[in-house]
């Protein structure tokens, strides 16, 4: 278990607000090297606009981010991402309109130094980099078994091998943490097994962190070294799996059993 | 302290946003009052050309923004709609009615002209809407922008077969001469675009606010599955939308005609793009705003035209554009437009 | 929402457009056109030469061949990146006074001769044609990036208006140009003219050398083709994609939008100003009047009926509609008209022809003539016979974002 | 009363819902649960008619209603608060009840409805000139609900009604339901909080992946075990 690591990704009372609605308020929630760790929530709680802060797309009212010690806070997104913070999607953006390699080779921009000139003449420098580029994107669909659709657009392939695709196009960021947003969204019980596993063969075999915001409880249960649980923009419970289980809010928040707490 | 420095980071662009913007207005209002120095008669007389032309384009940037507002397409064809109703009017007024001159019966064909003209232009608009755009709704933007731009030509298309190649001159009806108020010299036209122009805001205010119809307009503009859950039609609604949008173009057109006394096939393509920067300026979407822009737009165009220290005429389109672009860069909603939502 | 199922698309992958077939495809047809110009019609019957020089005058084509080059870039920002550009004429009309300042006797108060072929007395700035390609290509991108960098954050239709306005901006300042401050900057409407003759191995070019400026024009489009395969295939064009499909997934896929968007726009802004610096020796002057805003709407009207992204599409495109609105309809006109007896102006139908060509083309064939493969499902996304659409998460964005 | 027969409906080539039948009897609560994806809010937006079938049939009070628009459902009496709530965030709160009456013209039947709404949702009638964007979650759902039911419906469809609510809230916005249901609306009801909208419900149908797994008497369902499992995880 790697939850006594220090954090490699780190939100400090972020809050958000939409038009004085407060989305997120107060939370603070540490991502440690090499470990898994679960956001979880009902439906508007917060947890895909906290996901948001921490990519860069939304920013903070208050609150700040740090990523290896480095203040990331309201960064762009790319800037953010570069720096090894990588994403999927809650409902799949891949780019559907290009072949399953391609869009893992666009994820490793940044890593890539090919300029303009030297793309039009097509130096031997130029062409190994993409030489290259395109042999790693392969490693990458073979990691996550896909690696025969290389060429397919990506719209074309499969419901799962498009969530594969997705978390392959995170990977080519050569990311520290890679956060989950409900990969197993449209799943059914088996794949989402499947899914647990796969989970773990990515944390130790690529080494990086890994935070997922999952509605599936058991997957949730099974792949979790910490849990957090939001409810309507605040933090209401943090802990092991078995923790979270038993605690009396969280059954509230989920089960709707209101009445009696309040 | 991590965060700090995002935090001036902002701070430090809305700062720098804040003293350009107050540059930019301290040096108009310095041209201005110098210019008013120098001659305020003609400071007033200009201003008031220009508010009358910001009314014409008030007319016509409402088109703009009532379509952009309820299904976000900028209907290129809506100026060459202006153009056409400025035709009609013309032939309905001098060739049909063989009125040449300001009379009694000729106010009374006028009037007839302005009903005749607002739903000659909104079927035209509605038609288009049915057979081009309605199609399209669910294709990417970039389809029903083009297939705008292909009726803005067609229309251009009729407009040259029906006027010819040239510029062609028209009697008005409207009479001729000034009036003087304070020793300013004003022309009736002037006068006559506003009592044409106001009752025109005020009637399509009320439709906006206070009708079932101009209800149904608002909820689709916000809503669209959220208006069919209400049980509004929504087709039937942004038909109505491009048939109002219609009409207040051909009372612009027949207003034109009236106070210019001249046609032109490809006059809807400059003014429209004026009026369409004024809807823009203004933020797209926005009725008031709509009006707030083509005012601004019309004062800047007068005055930089007419006043004895300003760029002229020529660079009247220059100075339009320019300000648009500046706009845009750093207010990109418009001056009342509220920063918008995307769906992604 | 979410989707449950995805049933796996039976048909294989079409097999990739052969770019090779094509390229070799074009160089043989330019090929065979020079030869066809050069060596077999002056050896034809008087008939058939002249019906050649209604339907098909080397000078249309060459026309033809600068629509091409600037489409092309057009191609890149408004195909590959997904950019619209509705002012595209402002680099055009760049392109053609930097070759009317450096390449006429219009700076007679200069008088500066470099690698040109013009007689040395003649005074004025007088640089080689090359030479001239390459600035006029540099200040263009210079011009694509200052006005790119403060609008490229803005959505899309925004965008549209202020390429659109600055469209307007720049030729009205070349209109106007006669006297600012007292400096002559463009000539105002009388414009400049004439322009140097291209020069060629050490041989100047005079007007009637069609065939020569034929096979330089051709080399400028393949130039541009070459420009656009290559950047298509490497990282930038990977990224231009991916931006036009998704922009936020994008950036956060470490693609920086501005600096891809930006770059997207200088290149395409060097076409341009490649286009207008040949068009400026074709027609041997520069008029200011002649950069209108139908020149832009051309230009998108060829790549867009063309197909979108697909170069070769692109050409074909602009080859038709440069060669129809040049000559193929008043040479059809004509032909109507004396065998009918007729007296019907066809090219004043030029906008109907146009209006009624893009609206069709929108509702029935919205992917283009030549479209590129996935633009063809792009276009047709939503109009499945379920004619759902398709749900998407809604993220609200901030204004600066 | 509704009559919602082997369904399909896809987006694209996906398909979200495959096959779903279902009742709803006049005078019932039924509530539809399922997780995120199910296809609950899918099902409801096709019998708003928002929604294309790609096969299968809905008929409302013997009569065949798919196919037809949007507005034609609701004048036939089926209103929805959908999911998000969807209101009118620049118009009024008033201004968006009056939209829920769109279709009626007894001004005197609006004006009770409109009396009525405001007694079950006494916040709306402070908040009447307010601009319903800048209200808060809670009240913009009350306002959701409330514009459903002034088009006076006989089958009222209310997508996740206590989305995103403080449990008060929820509670109150539950309570409302049954009142709704006592005044005469037949209800269906999709919910993702399962216990709260079994405990008002009738009868219920659980939905996974686009298929109806469960259904039954409501009652029943709490207990059952496959229901909590999929709740909490067992």
């Amino acid at each position: 278990m790697a939850l006594d690591s220090a954090p490699v990704l780190e939100a400090k009372n972020i809050s958000v607000e939409f038009g004085g609605l407060k989305a997120v308020d107060d939370v603070s929630f540490a991502i440690p090297d090499r470990s898994v760790v679960s956001l979880i929530g009902p439906n508007g709680a917060g947890k895909t606009t906290f996901f948001n802060v921490l990519t860069g797309l939304y920013k903070p009212t208050s609150g700040f981010v740090t990523y290896d010690n480095e203040d990331i806070t309201g960064l762009v997104p790319h800037k953010i991402a570069e720096r090894g913070v990588a994403r999927t999607f809650q409902n799949i953006r891949l780019f559907g309109l290009m072949t399953a390699e391609e869009n893992v080779m666009v994820a490793m921009h940044s890593h890539l130094k090919a300029g303009i000139i030297g793309t039009i003449v097509g130096t031997p420098k130029q062409r190994s980099e993409e030489r290259e580029a395109r042999a790693e994107a392969q490693a990458l669909l073979n990691f996550v078994g896909i690696g025969k659709t290389a060429k397919e657009f990506a719209r074309n392939l499969s419901y799962g091998d498009q969530r594969r695709l997705e978390v392959a196009r995170a990977l080519a960021l050569r990311p520290k943490v890679l956060l989950l947003d409900e990969p197993t969204a449209g799943m059914n019980p088996q794949e989402s097994a499947v899914f647990v596993d796969f989970v773990y063969k990515v944390r130790d075999e690529k080494n990086i962190a890994i935070l997922l915001i999952e509605h599936d409880m058991s997957v949730v249960m099974k792949v979790s070294e910490r849990i957090t649980v939001l409810d309507r923009g605040t933090k209401i419970a943090e802990g092991s799996p078995a923790e979270i289980k038993s605690n009396p809010r969280v059954i509230e928040a989920y089960l709707g059993k209101s009445a009696e707490v309040h | 302290m991590a965060g700090v420095t995002y935090k001036t980071r902002q701070l430090r662009r809305r700062y720098i946003e804040r003293s350009f913007a107050t540059i930019a207005i301290a040096g108009a209002l310095f041209w201005l009052i110098i210019n008013f120095v120098k001659s305020p008669t003609q400071f007033v007389e200009v201003t008031f050309t220009g508010l009358s032309n910001g009314i014409l384009y008030a007319l016509i940037a409402l088109g703009y923004t009532l379509v952009y507002g309820i299904i976000e397409l900028i209907n290129f064809a809506h100026g060459d709609l202006f153009m056409l109703g400025g035709l009609f009017s013309a032939h309905f007024i001098t060739l049909w009615f063989g009125q040449r001159h300001s009379s009694g019966a000729g106010y009374g064909v006028l009037l007839l002209c302005l009903v005749a003209v607002m739903a000659f232009c909104a079927l035209i608009n509605v038609t288009i809407e049915r057979f081009a755009y309605r199609r399209l709704r669910r294709a990417p933007k970039l389809a029903p922008l083009i297939t705008a731009v292909g009726m803005s030509f067609i229309l251009q298309f009729v407009g040259l077969r029906w006027n010819g190649s040239g510029q062609k001159t028209w009697p008005s009806l409207l009479p001729n001469g000034n009036f003087s108020i304070f020793g300013v010299r004003l022309p009736y036209t002037t006068l006559i675009s506003f009592l044409v122009t106001i009752p025109v805001l005020l009637a399509l205010t009320y439709i906006v606010t206070q009708t079932k119809q101009g209800k149904a307009m608002r909820a689709t503009a916000q809503d669209q599955d959220a208006s069919r859950l209400m049980g509004i039609n929504v087709d039937r609604t942004i038909s109505f939308t491009f048939g109002l949008g219609g009409a207040l173009a051909g009372a612009a057109g027949l207003l034109f005609e009236q106070t210019r006394g001249l046609t032109s096939y490809n006059l809807g393509f400059q003014l429209g793009l004026i009026a369409f920067t004024a809807a823009v300026m203004g933020g797209i979407g926005n009725l008031q705003g709509a009006v707030l822009g083509a005012i601004i737009i019309g004062l800047i165009q007068g005055l930089n035209d007419g006043l004895p220290i300003g760029l002229g005429q020529q660079w009247s389109n220059t100075v339009v554009f320019s300000i648009l672009i500046l706009l845009m860069v750093f207010k990109p909603t418009g001056l009342l437009g509220k920063p918008t939502t995307e769906k992604v | 929402m979410a989707i449950i199922t995805r049933k796996k698309a039976s048909k294989k992958p079409r097999a990739p457009f052969s770019q090779r077939t094509w390229s070799i495809g074009f160089f043989s047809l330019a090929v065979l056109i020079y030869i066809f110009y050069t060596y077999i019609l002056p050896h034809t019957p008087d008939g058939f030469q002249s019906q050649i020089q209604t339907w098909f005058p080397p000078s249309a084509l060459n026309e033809a061949l600068v629509w091409v080059i600037a489409a092309l870039g057009l191609n890149i920002v408004v195909g590959y990146a997904g950019l619209l550009d509705l002012g595209f004429v402002a680099f055009w009309a760049i392109g053609g006074y930097t070759a009317g300042w450096f390449m006429s006797g219009f700076f007679n108060q200069w008088n500066f001769h470099f690698g040109s072929e013009s007689a040395k007395v003649i005074p004025g700035i007088h640089l080689s044609f090359w030479l001239v390609l390459v600035i006029g290509a540099l200040i263009c991108a210079f011009f694509g990036i200052v006005i790119g960098a403060p609008t490229l954050r803005l959505k899309s239709d925004y965008l549209a208006i202020v390429t659109l306005g600055f469209g307007e901006i720049i030729p009205q300042i070349f209109v106007n140009g006669e006297n600012i401050h007292g400096f002559n900057l463009s000539n105002g409407t009388k414009g400049i003219s004439p322009v140097d003759s291209i020069g060629i191995f050490g041989k100047r070019l005079g007007p009637f050398d069609l065939n020569y400026k034929y096979m330089i024009f051709v080399a400028m489009a393949a130039f541009m083709v070459f420009i656009s395969l290559r950047l298509r295939s490497g990282r930038l064009g990977r990224a231009w994609l991916a931006i036009r499909e998704d922009e936020l997934a994008a950036s956060m896929m470490g693609v920086p939008l501005m600096k891809t968007k930006l770059a997207a726009y200088a290149v395409g802004a060097i076409s341009g100003g490649l286009a207008g610096v040949a068009y400026a020796t074709h027609v041997n002057g520069i008029f200011a009047e002649r950069f209108q805003f139908s020149i832009s709407i051309i230009l998108l009207a060829m790549v867009v009926l063309g197909g979108m992204g697909n170069v070769w599409g692109v050409m074909v495109g602009a080859l038709l509609i440069a060669w129809v609105n040049s000559t193929g309809l008043p040479a059809f006109g004509n032909e109507i008209n004396s065998t009918f007896n007729t007296n019907i102006n066809f090219p004043s139908y030029t906008f109907l022809i146009f209006g009624a060509l893009l609206i069709l083309m929108m509702l029935f064939r919205r992917e283009g003539i030549l479209p590129e493969s996935r633009l063809k499902l792009l276009m047709h996304e939503n109009d499945d016979e379920s004619g759902n659409e398709q749900p998407h998460d809604e993220i609200s964005e901030e204004e600066d974002l | 009363m509704l009559k919602v027969d082997k369904v399909e409906v896809a987006y694209g080539n996906i398909k979200a819902i495959k096959g779903i039948s279902l009742e709803v009897n006049k005078g019932e609560i039924v509530t539809l649960i399922g997780s995120n994806g199910a296809g609950k809010s899918t099902t409801l937006r096709a019998i708003s008619g928002l929604l294309k079938l790609k096969s299968g049939s809905i008929s409302f009070e013997g009569d065949r209603i798919d196919g037809k628009e949007g507005h034609e459902i609701v004048a036939k009496g089926i209103c929805q608060s959908p999911e998000g709530r969807r209101i009118f965030p620049r118009m009024s709160v008033s201004e968006n009840l009056d939209l829920g009456a769109f279709l009626r013209n007894d001004k005197e039947g609006i004006a009770a409805d409109r009396e009525r709404v405001l007694e079950l949702f006494p916040r709306l009638a402070e908040r009447i000139n307010q601009k319903a964007g800048t209200m808060s979650g809670g009240e913009q759902q009350m306002l959701a609900v409330g514009r459903a039911l002034m088009g006076n419906p006989s089958l009222l469809l209310l997508d996740e009604p206590s989305m995103g609510l403080a449990p008060v809230l929820v509670d109150m916005i539950f309570e409302t339901i049954t009142k709704i249901n006592e005044q005469g609306t037949t209800i269906l009801l999709v919910e993702q909080n399962a216990l709260a909208a079994l405990n008002v419900a009738d009868r219920a149908y659980v939905l996974e992946s686009g298929n109806i797994k469960l259904s039954g008497n409501a009652k029943d369902l709490i207990s059952d075990p496959e229901v909590t499992k999929a709740y909490l995880g067992g």
